[in-house]
């Protein structure tokens, strides 16, 4: 008798719903309360330095490029050492969507997710975060990570000298 | 039409008084309804403004009145303004012919229950519900919004529709209380409640109310999910809140009317005759909340093959079964 | 026509045809390093491999070397050749350095493209990568040899296309080294296309450097502005600011390449002494009270000399929009002379080196390579238009001979000196050409191309747009400026991008200038509107083959936001037109003016004989004038 | 209950509802949107529904409501919804020709009025309430035949209905 399952579908859909009237809510009161977010959440962006103190980013603009939202917008510039580094960089967190793709672009692991989550502001122009406000004085995740001992070519260090390396070739040399 | 001042005096308090209850009522419908959903869902509600949210009522009330009342353009804009009215007046004008309770004496005067005891007391009711399809039709197509226009063709047809077996269901009870005079079928249920007799009316009742005052799930006239919110869509503020509380009243009066009919009205053993009466009715409402935590939304198609090909030929059974067995029994 | 099977695609070509060719002629990519189209193949970098399924050749070659035989079947997705190419691509990522976010290539580069496709994303590698010490190639040349792929592009451009000597490849196996004997500015004038031309980032643009990246970049086809020959460039722009010039192919005129006084001549797009607001008597005011102004003074100035004291002044660096409302201006001011050239010389030899153009005689680069006899009279193309010379030494080096008449002239290839064109055989020459300069007309050629019917010319202007001012100035009867004041009736000028030396503008009492460089007319200007240079706008110029090239724009005029807050971040402002974009195309600053004075909007620069110019293709080969 | 009223009040009430009812209709016939129309003519059977109620007449004061009020009315209102009429501002209004034959009508029927006026100086009284009962035993005694063949009609109508709406499978 199909009336009668289907009667007995109501009758149990309503009895689950009964149920769960006596059930704990999940609901947590934020203000009040508060819980701690998973060390991965993904909030407010930082910048970060690697260990040796020098910032980490070299405004290759990839997180800008993959910013779905486009809220990164930068300039590269060379310092005086021959390094790579954001003139300036800024972040639009009115326009962020906390995606998270920048971070995972990000070559050096400068740009890094923090589980702040409260960034709310009045003035929605102090949510535009400029290179002062993003950079911290630490390496965040990855703390022994410094990109260019990898990146085969010698900016921080001399020539040939970085991590899997050989002493640069001598052109002249007789020797084969 | 009557004499006594103190009947007068009476006949005004008692029409305050369900005015006051009634709205009261509606308002903290719209309060339950969310806090018991919310309990259905494992959420808290509504639990900010007072002591466990007890004033949300009265915050949402400010705020829709102090909201902005706003016209389309190109809306019609008497019929525009009149639509809400026409949606909760007829609601609350029903009630005038519920008893909520038990004839009382009072300064030598036996004062009914009851605002006024028409002999015809249940047509008014099949009168009165017909004619609160104005309010969302008019308010639908008076808003000049493709989604107003068809929540409210929508729900007019939907009303037509399932009147018709309201009023069939109907039937059998008259058949049996052999009175439109909705103190005589109180006083018909004195030993034994209708429902007993007629379940099956009033399952058809019951689902036909459930669709008069658009509940979840024949709640096809404001159909969130693709027409916005359907016949009131353009509406804001207090009127808005009008065509709301129209159903919450709505729900009252119906839940009242079913208790009346079915359910022995305000007949119970140990306790008054009124708290029985507000007890049936409360759960009732409660039963409609439930219901709206539980099931989904029916399909347009669905809805009206399931009033006109089932409700009203099952009505229509009822009545002539009803009828055979008047006959046979004598 | 051999016919040949590519991946199922029946594909006809000419005989002598490549398989990659053939490839790419039914848009098949087929990776490639060491092939480039005007370098030819080397087979050095095994990365074009395909399988050959039937015919002649069987099994895996590379595509970059193998002509096409009638019979052939191709797969470029076979597996075999798919890991041959992926085993290749390893092997030449082996010593490449991990710095593409530092390199300025990455995101253009040919070598990230061909990675990625080969789906090599993980380096397995784990040994020590061979490294190289950078030399300093000059001002604009970024070294970086670490990146090299060793495909040899560079040095077969640099020494075998373009003729340069100091640039080598030196070393063996794997210890290949690609740069100078010793550090120093690279000699060739065309070096500038190494950084186009290597397929990743060992020559980059010194310029440009650590500036943006591929994806930012604001880029659109544009006309290089330097000389009269109109090679066509693709300008590249980043917020508001003209980064850096890139070659764009055209087969007719410049083929792959540009010279690099066109590729690093960006700074006068980005002069922070470019004026932007116009200006009435000294004080910053708006377009519309300037143009108000103008109407104004040409009016008074009338008044009080008399019609005919006015002259409107265009130039030949004038887009050919601008040029053409001239004449319209002209006669609504009813003013005294409409000037297309301040010196009478000028005038006189550019319009008479024009007449004998008109008939067709005018060679192209494309043909001027396909020559077989070059005659380079009295003139230095690498002075003047350096990819003259380029093109001089491709048909030397296909076996042209090239005959050079005066004195202190350096081609980029062997010549025979003569004293004069008539030592020349030139009747015994298939396809004989003539380089001559417009201004210098001390021989000229008007005799020879009587003697020749098969001789082309290939005249040297002094200005990107000299044959449009030259045409203009010869239909409406243009004067020049030097002439117009001589005769005492001029009182006020109206420059338009015009650049008139300070003796002219001495005795006149009204200067009003329209233009985008700070020039001395600007500064003795009156009224001065700003106009915008030619990468912030489209516009139209004619070569010096009197063909007409669109341009477009690349960029919004407008302050550089480098240049908005030296200290820092840029300014937090809304705003919707930046900082000094209030700049317009001359053209439409004067429609806005012949608006002013006759009350009828002009809409459209082109008409009559110009109209078919109203649709000009940017990426087309050009419109030759003689042809409207 | 209904026997002893103020008769004044009745009066009074009726003189209002008649207006009601006579203005309803008027603005009814000359208003030219048609839902506009409908909702006069709706306050229309309001004011009707209410005067059969004070003449003692609950029953067929329900029924002017339920049948004419909620059903025939918005049958229509449902229609000219799904028709979407389109802007009917556009129509013209009748002219004189077309008023002669409504003219002509409201005359004779003023006439008659005046006439039943001059014989009659009062309405006849009330005769009692007409219950449910009454109503019930006149409808299926005395016209049971007309009933069951009105009600035969209708069925064949539907049946007619469905039909000639039924989902035509090719």
């Amino acid at each position: 008798m199909k009336i009668l399952s289907d009667i007995a579908a109501l009758v149990t859909g309503m009895w689950i719903t009964w149920k769960h009237i006596f059930r704990r809510p999940v609901t947590i009161q934020y203000p009040e309360e508060k819980r701690t977010p998973y060390p991965r959440y993904r909030a407010r962006i930082v910048l970060t330095r690697d260990p040796d103190g020098g910032e980490r980013c070299v405004a290759c603009q990839l997180c800008s490029g993959a910013c779905p939202v486009d809220c990164i917008t930068m300039q590269s510039a060379e310092d005086k050492d021959g390094r790579r580094y954001a003139e300036w960089f800024r972040i639009n967190f009115s326009r962020c969507i906390f995606c998270g793709f920048c971070a995972e672009a990000c070559p050096t692991l400068a740009i890094q997710m923090t589980p702040d989550f409260e960034i709310c502001k009045r003035d929605i122009m102090d949510l535009v975060y400029e290179k002062e406000d993003l950079l911290i004085d630490g390496c965040g995740k990855s703390p022994d990570y410094n990109y260019y001992r990898h990146a085969g070519i010698g900016v921080t260090q001399p020539r040939g000298s970085g991590a899997e390396e050989k002493p640069p070739v001598d052109v002249r040399g007789l020797l084969p | 039409m009557i004499y006594d001042p103190i009947d007068i005096a009476l006949l005004l308090g008692k029409i305050a008084l369900v005015f006051f209850v009634i709205l009261t009522l509606a308002a903290y419908l719209v309060f339950a309804e969310r806090k018991v959903l919310a309990w259905i869902q494992d959420r808290k509600g509504p639990n900010r403004v007072g002591p466990f949210g007890l004033l949300q009522p009265l915050a949402d009330l400010i705020k829709l009145l102090t909201k902005e009342d706003f016209r389309p353009i190109g809306a019609d804009k008497w019929l525009f303004y009149l639509a809400p009215a026409m949606a909760a007046i007829p609601a609350i004008m029903i009630f005038a012919i519920v008893p909520f309770g038990a004839p009382l004496t009072l300064f030598g005067h036996t004062v009914q229950l009851q605002v006024s005891d028409l002999n015809v007391g249940l047509l008014l009711f099949m009168a009165l519900s017909s004619v609160a399809v104005y309010g969302v039709a008019l308010g639908g197509w008076a808003s000049n919004s493709k989604y107003a226009l068809l929540g409210s063709i929508r729900g007019l047809a939907q009303l037509i529709s399932y009147e018709l077996s309201m009023g069939l269901s109907l039937v059998p009870v008259v058949m049996l209380a052999r009175s439109f005079r909705l103190s005589d079928i109180v006083n018909a249920q004195a030993g034994c409640w209708f429902i007993v007799y007629q379940p099956l009316a009033f399952m058809i009742f019951l689902i036909s109310i459930a669709a008069e005052c658009k509940r979840i799930p024949f709640d096809l006239p404001e159909a969130e999910g693709e027409l916005v919110a359907g016949f009131h869509t353009e509406y804001s503020g207090m009127r808005f809140g009008l065509f709301f509380v129209g159903e919450y009243i709505n729900i009252i009066v119906l839940g009242g009317l079913a208790t009346t009919f079915f359910l022995g009205g305000w007949h119970g053993p140990f306790l008054p005759p009124a708290v029985w009466f507000s007890a049936k009715v409360l759960a009732f409402a409660f039963l409609f909340i439930w219901v709206r935590g539980t099931l989904p939304r029916l399909r347009y198609d669905q809805l009206m093959h399931f009033g006109w090909k089932i409700l009203t030929p099952l009505a229509l059974v009822n009545i002539l079964v009803t009828g055979w067995w008047l006959v046979l029994r004598g | 026509m051999p016919k040949l099977i590519i991946d199922d695609i029946t594909v006809e070509v000419a005989e002598g045809t490549t398989v990659l060719e053939a490839a790419q002629a039914v848009d098949i990519p087929i990776p490639h390093f060491c092939w480039h189209p005007a370098l030819g193949k080397a087979g050095a970098c095994r990365a074009c491999a395909v399988k050959m399924l039937e015919g002649p050749v069987k099994g895996i070659q590379m595509s970059c070397m193998l002509p096409v035989q009638d019979g052939m079947v191709v797969s470029t997705t076979d597996p075999e050749a798919v890991a041959m190419r992926r085993h290749i691509i390893e092997w030449l990522m082996i010593n490449h350095p991990h710095d593409c976010p530092v390199c300025d290539e990455g995101g253009e580069c040919q070598l990230q493209d061909f990675t990625i496709a080969a789906g090599h994303g993980i380096r397995r590698y784990s040994g020590k990568k061979r490294t190289h010490v950078n030399q300093d190639l000059g001002p604009f040349i970024q070294h970086e040899m670490n990146r090299c792929i060793q495909c040899y592009r560079c040095v077969r451009y640099y020494q075998e296309y373009a003729g340069g000597t100091d640039f080598g490849v030196m070393g063996s196996a794997g210890r290949v080294y690609f740069g100078r004997f010793q550090d120093g500015e690279l000699e060739s004038p065309f070096s500038g296309n190494l950084v186009d031309i290597c397929p990743t980032g060992v020559f980059t643009d010194k310029t440009a450097r650590f500036r943006a990246r591929y994806w930012d970049y604001e880029m659109a086809p544009s006309v290089c502005s330097g000389c009269s020959l109109g090679c066509n460039t693709t300008p590249v722009a980043r917020y508001r600011e003209l980064l850096k010039i890139t070659a764009r192919k055209n087969e007719a005129v410049n083929g792959w390449f540009i010279c690099d006084r066109g590729r690093f001549s960006n700074s006068a797009v980005n002069d922070p002494q470019r004026p932007r607001t116009p200006l009435v008597d000294g004080r910053e005011s708006t377009r519309d009270e300037a143009l108000e102004a103008l109407a104004l003074r040409i009016a008074e100035t009338e008044q009080l000399y008399g019609t005919g004291s006015i002259a409107i002044v265009g130039s030949s660096r004038l887009a050919l929009e601008a040029a053409l409302l001239l004449p319209q201006l002209a006669q609504l001011t009813s003013a005294g002379a409409l000037c297309y050239f301040t010196s009478e010389e000028e005038r006189a030899t550019t319009t008479s080196h024009l007449g004998l153009l008109s008939g067709g005689t005018s060679a192209s680069q494309q043909e001027i390579r396909e020559s077989d006899c070059i005659v380079v009279s009295g003139c230095d193309p690498l002075q003047d238009a350096p990819m003259l010379a380029l093109a001089v030494r491709q048909a030397w080096r296909d076996g042209a001979t090239v005959y050079v008449v005066g004195d202190g002239i350096v081609l980029p290839c062997e010549f025979t000196a003569v004293a004069a064109v008539d030592a020349v055989p030139l009747a015994a020459a298939k396809k004989p050409v003539l380089i001559c300069s417009a201004s210098c007309n001390s021989d000229h050629p008007a005799g020879l191309l009587v003697q020749h019917s098969q001789l082309k010319l290939a005249v040297i202007f002094p200005a990107a747009n000299s044959y449009g001012a030259a045409q203009l100035a010869g239909e409406q009867g243009g004067v020049s400026l030097e002439r117009a004041v001589a005769s005492g009736k001029i009182k006020g000028i109206i420059s338009v991008e015009a650049d008139i030396p300070a003796h002219l503008l001495a005795g006149i009492p009204f200067v009003a200038a329209l233009d985008w460089r700070m020039t001395e007319t600007v500064r003795a200007a009156q009224i001065f509107l700003p106009t915008t240079a030619w990468v912030e706008m489209d516009g139209t110029s004619i070569n010096n083959e009197g063909r007409a090239q669109r341009f477009k724009k690349v960029m919004n005029p407008g302050l550089p936001i480098r240049g908005l807050d030296p200290a820092g971040h840029p300014p937090h402002l809304h705003r919707t037109v930046p900082p000094g974009g209030e700049a317009q195309p001359a053209w439409q600053t004067l429609a806005l003016l012949i608006e002013r004075v006759s009350g009828e909007p002009v809409t459209e620069p082109f008409s009559g004989r110009w109209e078919r110019l109203r649709g000009l293709d940017a990426g087309s080969e050009g419109v030759m004038i003689h042809d409207l | 209950m209904y026997g002893d009223c103020y008769p004044d009040m009745e009066t009074y009430l009726f003189y209002i509802l008649a207006a009601v009812a006579v203005i309803g209709t008027i603005l009814a016939i000359t208003e030219k949107h048609p839902v506009h129309a409908i909702v006069y003519l709706v306050s229309s059977f309001f004011s009707l529904a209410t005067i059969f109620f004070l003449l003692a007449a609950p029953l067929i004061a329900m029924f002017e409501v339920i049948i004419y009020a909620g059903a025939v009315m918005v049958l229509f209102m449902f229609v000219i919804m799904m028709l979407d009429l389109g802007r009917t501002d556009e129509a013209g209004r009748p002219v004189l020709k077309q008023w002669l034959l409504p003219i002509l009508l409201g005359g004779i029927i003023l006439a008659s009025i005046g006439v039943i006026a001059a014989g009659y100086a009062s309405a006849p009284s009330a005769p009692g309430a007409i219950t449910v009962r009454d109503f019930a035993l006149t409808l299926f005694r005395k016209y049971g035949v007309a009933v069951e063949i009105i009600s035969m009609q209708l069925l064949f109508a539907v049946v007619g209905a469905l039909y000639l709406g039924r989902r035509r499978t090719p």
